[in-house]
């Protein structure tokens, strides 16, 4: 289904909060269509929160173009506004080989799926 | 070199294509029994192209975007993403990794994507009058899989 | 009627088109968000008109099949499949069930499935020139699933 | 994968035999292209082995359009011709749909899924 509507956008991202650290599980095809959504949702928690630390968890990301990397310097930019860190974690490696071209590793911890075994 | 089998596609500039422009592609590129890899290379490859396509070549509005792809002998696959938007002054600097001309959350990768998971990417492009973006990839198939 | 989203495509009449046909089209008719009954109502008109041109209007080699498919307000999709084939001679005979010129294992069901599985079909024909099968499906969707 | 190659469209076919008994299992999407190979590797045995009996299970059929119907009358006519029956199981609700349309319950015996239960 490529077409995502309001309800399908909602559903590819479920945020859980503990304390002043926000993880973000974010699921399906992301692309610059969807990514739209994903963002919204995202800034809307991380306003209300400002997290000393937010996980951003790929592990149900099935497609990613470039929009991903854009999409995880956007929330990198969001939150060390206030002095929080970035972690991404739970990359496939297709989706590794693509965060890894941006340089991010530089400024964010990066995590392919398994790396912690 | 002889065609065995193609299409052309026009869709509208509308990014809820993106995914459609992916799975046609996908879709014809099947009839070479890619592997899973290389299905995901020409996804990714077209979306880069396709998504530049409503992002920049049509910033204001909805416009036509051509798809044109083709399959010869040896397992090439060829993809033509073509628009008559805006164009680009300069297709050197735009394929530059990093750079984007948007800003935002463009990360400026999109052509270092394409070339990186293609054979080989070509850009034609003039100002005003649109551009061209082709994708060659040879796919190997399953047997060669490891 | 208001078009919100359309698509046109040219592809060969090879058999081989069958199967990516049916894609296309019901990959285009999945944003709105159909139950799995209605797209393969969708896959299967398309199926019966697709194989039509290769098999009737092109018997003689290959052509193009022209598809364009719109997607309207209420659900509606449209979808046309066009070739500059050999065209009929009598549309209406050649719509009743269990007709067909050719026999050997064609049943003669093409146009009896896409009126079954379709809202409405219309073809239009020109005898030497070719054939225009026009398929009209509303959506109902999941929450009308029961 | 739309394009079915000589290899995929051997796989859609499987074959057992019992006495003068054919059993074809048939899998994956039947329209005109892939019916061609269908017909091509049934018909082999059935003229080596003239079954008196020859049952075509769909219960591996995930997409049929008319060409399914042809396949069935053409496998008909092959048996009916040395004096076999032609039984047809396991259809799905969406495969009995189109079989029916051609009248063909008159001359073989058609079963849906689950119907013997
Ligand atoms: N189809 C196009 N029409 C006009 N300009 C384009 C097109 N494709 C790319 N460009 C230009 O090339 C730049 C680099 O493209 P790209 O590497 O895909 O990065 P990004 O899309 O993230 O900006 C874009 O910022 C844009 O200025
Ligand atoms: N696109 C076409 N071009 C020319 N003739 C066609 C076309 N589509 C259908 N026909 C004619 O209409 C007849 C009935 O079509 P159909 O109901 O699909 O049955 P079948 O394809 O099994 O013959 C065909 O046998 C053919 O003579």
């Amino acid at each position: 289904m490529f077409f995502i509507t309001k309800e399908d956008t909602e559903s590819m991202v479920e945020i859980s909060t503990y304390g002043k650290c926000m993880t973000v599980f974010l699921r399906g095809e992301i692309d610059h269509h969807t990514a739209a959504g994903i963002r919204k949702e995202i800034d809307e928690e991380t306003d209300k929160l400002l997290p000393q630390l937010l996980v951003l968890d790929f592990s149900g990301v099935t497609f990613m173009d470039s929009s991903g990397v854009g999409l995880v310097m956007g929330r990198y930019r969001n939150v060390s506004a206030h002095g929080g860190r970035l972690e991404v974690v739970n990359l496939s490696a297709w989706c590794y080989k693509i965060m890894k071209m941006s340089g991010l590793e530089k400024i964010a911890k990066i995590q392919m799926t398994g790396a912690k075994k | 070199m002889k065609v065995l089998n193609k299409f052309t596609m026009t869709m509208d500039s509308r990014s809820a294509n993106e995914g459609f422009a992916r799975l046609v592609t996908s879709g014809f590129a099947a009839q070479l029994d890619p592997t899973v890899e290389e299905l995901c290379d020409i996804k990714t490859a077209v979306s880069e192209a396709v998504t530049n396509c409503i992002v920049h070549a049509y910033s204001e509005g909805v416009g036509n975007i051509y798809i044109w792809a083709g399959i010869y002998e040896g397992g090439l696959v060829r993809i033509k993403i073509r628009d008559k938007g805006c164009g680009i002054a300069d297709v050197k600097k735009a394929m530059e990794p990093l750079y984007s001309s948007l800003g935002g959350e463009r990360a400026g990768l999109g052509f270092a994507v394409m070339e990186s998971f293609c054979d080989k990417v070509t850009v034609r492009s003039t100002l005003g009058k649109g551009t061209t973006v082709t994708l060659n990839k040879r796919i190997k198939g399953k047997d060669f899989d490891c």
